[in-house]
């Protein structure tokens, strides 16, 4: 059985690795998702964590940790700096105005030295493994789990539903909104860093506009409201392929097809996304109402 | 030769085909406030059938046109009925919608790859005849001058649709209010519907005609456009009609005159979305925005 | 004309509308009064078909129109006036105005047009304005005009007075008692219970989503308990006995 | 939903195990060859021809009398290397494939390779051109020859024939491929002495080139040299044409252009267009004749150097891995390949694993593709 | 003592003028009525009291400090609590989680020791949840504690929003319209609770229509019509006023 395993993760260990770092990357979205903001900039802020995390390690020989650490304050400073601005924004204007953001962030990783242009960084040693990623979501998902009983989660959550009336609770809207934007820059910066890590190398492509929309989808088809809705849905949708591929579809345009139906079904039958399979959100209440 | 005038020409035909993309994706917008990003796989779709309708149906290029353009149209009722009609009454259709548009956009592409492949494919030779006009050292071909015509009439169309018919009316008063068309007697389900037909076509001609003149088509071809018609219908304004075309032409200069000043084009789109950036930040609007502010 | 028997309306597990019944004859005004979210807007709205109903029928002129849409049941004659008078703002007041006749041939509307604007002479000054930039008393007349441009056999108004100055209240109301002596039949939902049930022929009473009174208006506004209930306003005011 | 919970366990884990259970790799009867190609997304059109070549050579090798037989298996990275990533531990984990061919893309390939490499799997790629592929270490091969190989080459002959003096560079900048020849370019015309008047750079998916052109044909150059894929290479042999940029202006490209697709998509502008390549598709020799042939009549088209070097590829590693029993003995076999006969004419690796054959110049005459000097 | 000082507010919204110099003070501990027609701007003067809206001119007050143009959760932070006429609870919350929400500026809930497991932090919520459940009990709304607020009835949303209102102990809340739609038990309930809230001490500022509520309630009723103060004053004052008889009650008198 253990060597069975071990066959299993030689074969699946990529995708293993894959899963826990797209998870990270929904989380991050999923922070400001939920006090009611779309992003669509975390996918940048990924690529800044990984592009500071590698150029630390690589030009000035910083250790794994540090770099990472170094990747996600970056991620998040420019969050801080970009939240500030963009977040009087709502809805589709703040997406497409974090879209441009990330457009930019992509555009000049092409365009700089420093990052390699459109070869990209390369040289990053690949020092992330699987259980570090893991311990990491695994910390992550519970401070998610554990925030939304925090004053900030209240807060957040209380934003989602209605902002005037949380204003007139005493909650400073503009404040909390720019602390989870940072927050959220900050975990996708840290995936990003991992990434980076992990493949010896990272592009402008590893983290453009369809990068960041691949992370709304596994928000919307995992459930956002829950904390593990974002890992199911990353997943899912990560492990799909592999999947797919296992029950014999074939690869090119059947299996990408197959992959649409299965992402219109899940939108169409789950509304509340894969998590509503495990738990009714709240059965008690549930319940209650319809008895 | 005059380099400014010339790259002004290159900036007005791309801006045309940039709104006449972006039309068809903000019409959907201003009844629905709904993103249909599925709209780029439509753009594609359009083109290749009509490539289909020439290269192995041998029609005529005059008759493929209208065909394709229609069958566009019906992919859009499609959409609307697939993707978009069974999330209407969710709370959460604005996000809903927009994951479920993207489904349908892979699928859209999956079909048009199994079916033409995934090479590029053209028109065959001499589908319309290009004629080339070199004016005061500027060259404009007649396809470049078709295109600018043929997106400044369906404008001009699709205004007076808008404006003075019966059913351009109602689609307003969709736009306006649903509860309020529906207590008036509209068909809101059947003017949704006509709406998507309405996108879904334009966004074919489109594809068509961006085809026709780059002479490439490929299933993946409207990933490229599809960022640059979000950007455009942003800047000239979510839901504007003339605000699309305006904003595919500023687009378009812009994207034209950042190679011009610089001499490179290496920050063509970073100066495009930057201005991008701006424009939300000072105006969320657009150029041409409706009053109805979806800012704080 | 209308008759709806045991008319349920439910928003997911709540039952806005409880088996409520009532009949509209032609060429009367019958009010539907009672407090805020008793039920009376969203009976309107089954009427209307915008929200379906759970159980029950609805029958217009002898024929069942339960299941059938909102823009079918306007083509049968039954328009709504809806509450917030939902003028399309981005539209001018000529544009309004035909989309009230949307229903209607087109041959009509001139006619149409031609006695709405001698009725509301303000409209046809601001024939070119946008909806939007009318005042709400001029808001509310376009949105009576719109409603009458559909040639209504049964025109359901919700809460016409709401938010208008007293003045334009009574202007309101006379525009209603008009009506009714043209040989409109209408269907009145009011908070103002005193004025409705002024106008109506007879009216009922809704609370928490049921009928809980009917009766000819003239006897309900003298019964002691409906004055003390939903007359309170006027009877706890002095101005009831001006 | 526990039961649901286990059961979706299950079935991944029971998935894994049906395509783990062991395939030995070395059997008497056939070596199993792992193909990995960008057979959806961006690199689509490329994947799309390498899986034609490769799959016609398949064909006729275990359709030959005797011998051992290839089994190929053929997996799509989509053009993202996250999921070459994925394939890649599927097929050398899991298959237990003895060779893998592949992949489409130099950045998956950079991304990809150093799984292979780390377990001892020898990668032959067929079309990775940029540079710092077969360093990442001696079990990773090309038949690719390199833009570092065919461009300098390239210029050469184009100076003499045609006395280039001052010329623009124009190149796709958010690609590796182009990106890193444009580089070879640059460097080559400095060492030439050619003048470059400006750079001008465009993106990939670009269908529209004339703001670039535009501001080229100001900057009279005596010669257009650009580093693009030919999806963009058409459009901008067409529109430099369009726009007025004289014949006598001539297009000089590099293995991005070798392709019919480019007469085909930019047709009557093609003429004169000068194309430095691994392959000529005129070439005359016996066995490239025979797979031109071959592959038309199959696939109703010409091949392009993509079908060319997968073909040739699969040639290569069927005769590194047929006399091999293991991982090791095929890269040993590798390594030792020298003047084999293929399509692309003598081929061997150099000591740096990468490809060792002549590159040739071609122009475009008469819709075709001629030797233009070498 | 005046808790709240209202001097000269104005507030227009384009052209249109909601509020003219709007002026009159609350007294503290008191339950003032602000009455009039639909339209007169009531609801308007409550949003500039919350901070949800600035005024256009003029000045507010709270125990002496200016009000006017800070902005809602400032407000909030300086006691003052308020409920909305359109209801805005937290719908997909439970209305227990409503309550627990509105404790945001009274409950630290820091993040560390939850992330600690310190027993501390599980005190505090067993604390807050157990006073929540309180505050609902006041309400009456006890025994819905774990259903939605969405879910509930148009007179117990109104209640849950009140119980949030009060779950930050605020010294001046403002109500707008808080039985509209009750039946007459429910509003009952509703007056006694206002009541019994002002005998601790609470200052209580509300909109209604109810005449009959409001008039028994209120020791002071301040008169709107057409954004202008009619007149301020003891219910039988405002009983008697011309006026107000005219504006407010007037058309349905003259007719009666």
């Amino acid at each position: 059985m253990l060597e069975q395993l071990a066959q299993f993760y030689a074969v699946y260990g990529s995708v293993i690795n894959f899963i826990g770092i797209n998870a990270l990357l929904a989380l991050s979205l999923n922070v400001t998702l939920a006090a009611g903001m779309l992003s669509l900039g975390n996918a940048a802020f990924a690529g800044l964590g990984g592009y500071a995390a590698g150029i630390l390690t690589i030009y000035f020989k910083l250790p794994y940790v540090v770099s990472l650490c170094g990747g996600a304050l970056v991620a998040g400073i420019v969050g801080l700096v970009l939240g500030l601005p963009v977040l009087r924004l709502r809805g589709v204007f703040l997406a497409m105005a974090t879209l441009a953001f990330g457009e930019v962030v992509r555009i000049a990783a092409v365009n700089l030295d420093i990052t390699g242009g459109a070869e990209g960084l390369t040289g990053i040693p690949n020092v992330t493994k699987t259980w570090i990623i893991y311990l990491t979501l695994a910390g992550t998902a519970y401070f998610m789990a554990v925030l939304r009983s925090s004053k900030l989660g209240w807060a957040l959550v209380s934003m989602r539903e209605d902002e005037t009336a949380a204003a007139c609770l005493g909650i400073h809207v503009t404040y909390y909104k720019v602390v989870a934007f940072t927050i959220g820059a900050m975990i996708a910066g840290l995936a990003g860093g991992m990434y980076a890590h992990l493949n010896y190398l990272i592009t402008p492509r590893d983290f453009g506009f369809f990068i960041a929309v691949d992370l709304l989808i596994y928000n919307i088809v995992g459930g956002t409201r829950i904390w593990y809705g974002p890992i199911l849905g990353a997943a899912l949708i990560t492990a799909l392929p592999e999947i797919l591929r296992g029950v014999g579809v074939t690869a090119g345009p059947i299996r990408m097809g197959v992959n649409g139906l299965i992402l219109l079904l899940v939108i169409l039958f789950l509304p509340n996304g894969l998590a509503s399979i495990f738990a009714r959100v709240r059965p008690a209440a549930a319940k209650a109402e319809t008895a | 030769m005059n380099l400014l005038a010339q790259q002004l020409v290159n900036g007005l035909f791309i801006g045309s085909v940039y709104g006449l993309f972006a039309v068809g994706y903000t019409l959907v917008f201003g009844v629905l406030d709904i993103l249909n990003l599925a709209h780029a796989a439509v753009f594609t779709l359009g083109g290749l059938v009509a490539l289909w309708l020439v290269q192995t149906a041998g029609m005529s290029i005059w008759l493929a046109f209208p065909l394709a353009t229609l069958f566009a149209g019906l992919l859009g009722l499609l959409l609307n009925q697939v993707a978009f009609a069974p999330l209407r009454k969710r709370a959460d259709s604005q996000f809903s919608g927009l994951i479920s548009s993207i489904a349908m956009a892979i699928i859209f592409e999956a079909v048009a790859m199994g079916l033409f492949g995934a090479r590029s494919v053209r028109f065959p030779q001499g589908t319309v005849s290009v004629h080339i006009w070199h004016i005061a050292g500027v060259t404009i071909t007649s396809l470049q001058v078709g295109i600018v015509l043929v997106a400044a009439l369906l404008m001009v169309v699709l205004t007076l649709f808008i404006q003075r018919t019966r059913i351009g009316k109602a689609i307003r008063a969709v736009a306006e209010s649903e509860r309020a068309a529906m207590l008036l007697g509209v068909n809101v389900n059947g003017i949704i519907a006509s709406t998507f037909l309405i996108s879904s076509a334009l966004g074919g001609a489109a594809g068509i005609l961006y085809g026709l003149y780059f002479d490439a088509l490929a299933p993946d071809m409207g990933r490229s456009i599809e960022l640059k018609g979000l950007a455009v219908i942003i800047l000239g304004g979510m839901g504007s009609i003339p605000g699309a075309i305006l904003g595919g032409l500023a687009f378009g200069l812009s994207e034209v005159l950042t190679v011009a000043i610089t001499g490179t084009s290496n920050l063509r789109d970073a100066v495009a979305f930057t201005v991008l950036f701006a424009i939300l930040l000072i105006r969320p609007s657009g150029l041409l925005g409706r009053g109805k502010m979806r800012e704080a | 004309m209308l008759e709806v028997a045991g008319l349920t309306v439910s928003y997911g597990p709540i039952e806005a509308v409880r088996e409520i019944s009532l009949r509209v004859t032609e060429g009367t005004v019958v009010s539907l009064v009672g407090p805020n979210g008793a039920g009376k807007s969203t009976t309107l709205n089954a009427l209307s078909g915008v929200v379906p109903a759970a159980r029950g029928r609805i029958l217009f002129q002898g024929r069942d129109i339960t299941h059938l849409s909102p823009h079918q049941r306007v083509s049968q004659g039954i328009v709504q006036i809806p509450e917030g008078r939902l003028v399309l703002a981005g539209m001018t007041v000529r544009e309004n105005l035909e989309m009230g006749a949307y229903r209607r041939p087109a041959s009509e509307f001139k006619a149409g047009i031609a006695a709405v604007e001698a009725r509301f002479p303000i409209l046809a000054e601001r024939r070119n304005a946008l909806a939007g930039t009318l005042s709400g008393g001029e808001q509310q007349m376009l949105a009576i005009a719109r409603g009458l441009m559909a040639r209504p056999k049964l025109l359901l108004l919700d809460e016409p007075s709401l938010g208008l100055a007293p003045l334009l209240v009574k202007t309101i109301f006379d525009i209603v008692g008009e009506l009714r002596s043209g040989g409109q039949t209408i269907l009145l939902v009011e908070q103002n219970a005193r004025q409705a049930l002024l106008v109506s022929s007879h009216a009922y009473v809704m609370e928490n989503g049921k009928i809980v009174l009917e009766g000819p208006a003239q006897q309900l506004m003298s019964d002691p308990a409906v004055i003390s209930t939903y007359l309170g306003q006027a009877l706890d005011a002095p101005a009831s006995v001006a | 939903m526990k039961r649901f919970n286990r059961l979706l366990f299950a079935a991944v884990v029971s998935v894994g195990f049906i395509s783990t259970a062991v395939n030995p790799a070395f059997s008497a009867e056939a070596i199993k060859i792992g193909f990995v190609f960008s057979m959806t997304g961006g690199a689509a059109a490329y994947g799309a021809t390498q899986k034609e070549g490769a799959e016609l050579a398949v064909e006729q090798i275990n359709a030959a009398a005797g011998g051992v037989k290839i089994a190929p298996i053929f997996e799509d990275d989509a053009s993202v290397p996250q999921q070459g990533t994925n394939v890649y531990n599927k097929l050398i984990n899991g298959d237990k494939v003895a060779v893998i061919i592949g992949p489409t893309l130099s950045n998956t390939a950079k991304i990809t390779n150093p799984i292979a490499q780390q377990i001892g799997v020898t990668v032959l790629g067929v079309s990775n051109t940029a540079g710092g592929i077969t360093e990442i270490g001696d079990y990773i091969f090309r038949n690719s020859l390199t833009e570092a190989v065919v461009i300098p080459n390239t210029i050469k002959v184009a100076k003499e024939k045609l006395g280039l003096k001052k010329v623009v560079l124009f190149y796709g900048n958010d690609d590796a491929f182009t990106k890193s020849g444009a580089d070879v370019f640059r460097k080559v015309l400095q060492a030439e002495g050619i003048q470059i008047l400006s750079e001008q750079t465009f993106a990939k998916g670009d269908r529209d080139f004339s703001p670039q052109l535009t501001q080229i044909k100001s900057q009279n150059p005596d010669a257009v040299v650009c580093s693009a894929l030919v999806e963009e290479a058409s459009g901008i042999v067409n529109q430099a044409r369009q726009l007025g940029i004289p014949k006598t202006v001539r297009i000089i490209g590099g293995n991005g252009f070798n392709s019919p697709a480019l007469i085909k998509n930019a047709g009557d502008a093609s003429e004169g267009v000068v194309v430095g390549a691994a392959w000529n598709i005129s070439s005359t020799s016996p066995l490239n004749v025979k797979f031109v042939d071959d592959y038309t009549k199959k696939y109703n088209r010409p091949p392009d150097q993509f079908a060319a070097q997968a073909f040739a590829g699969v040639h290569i590693a069927y005769q590194a891995a047929k006399a091999a029993d293991n991982r090791k003995a095929i890269r040993d076999a590798m390594v030792k390949i020298k003047g084999l006969d293929t399509l692309l004419g003598q081929f061997s690796f150099t000591e740096g694993r990468d490809a060792d054959h002549t590159p040739v110049v071609q122009e475009v005459k008469g819709g075709k593709f001629v030797v233009f000097g070498n | 003592m005046n808790d709240l000082r209202v001097n000269n507010i104005s507030r227009s919204f384009g052209g249109l003028q909601a509020l003219q110099g709007v002026s009159f003070d609350v007294a503290s501990g008191n339950v003032h009525g602000l009455i009039g027609p639909n339209g007169a701007g009531k609801t308007t003067l409550i949003n500039i009291l919350s901070g949800v809206l600035a005024p256009t001119s003029g000045e507010v007050f709270y125990r002496d400090q200016a009000l006017h143009r800070v902005p809602a959760h400032r407000v909030a932070a300086m006691g003052v609590a308020r409920t909305f006429q359109n209801i805005r609870l937290f719908p997909t919350m439970t209305c227990l989680e409503n309550v627990q929400a509105g404790h945001h500026l009274t409950a630290p809930r820091p993040l560390l020791p939850r992330l600690l497991r310190l027993p501390s932090a599980g005190r505090e919520d067993r604390e807050l949840a157990a006073k929540s459940r309180g505050i609902l009990a006041r309400v009456g709304l006890d025994a819905k504690d774990s259903h939605l607020a969405k879910n509930l009835s148009y007179g117990e949303r109104r209640r849950l929003e009140i119980a949030r209102a009060l779950s930050f102990r605020p010294r001046l809340l403002l109500l707008d319209e808080p039985v509209a739609g009750m039946r007459r038990a429910e509003a009952a309930e509703v007056a006694n609770l206002v009541r019994s809230l002002a005998g601790e001490g609470m200052t209580i500022l509300l909109i209604e229509h109810n005449m009959s509520f409001v008039m028994n309630l209120c020791s002071r009723i301040t008169v709107l019509n057409f954004g202008r103060v009619i007149t301020t004053g003891s219910p039988e004052e405002v009983r008697g006023h011309r006026e107000v008889i005219e504006a407010y009650l007037g058309s349905g008198g003259h007719d009666a």
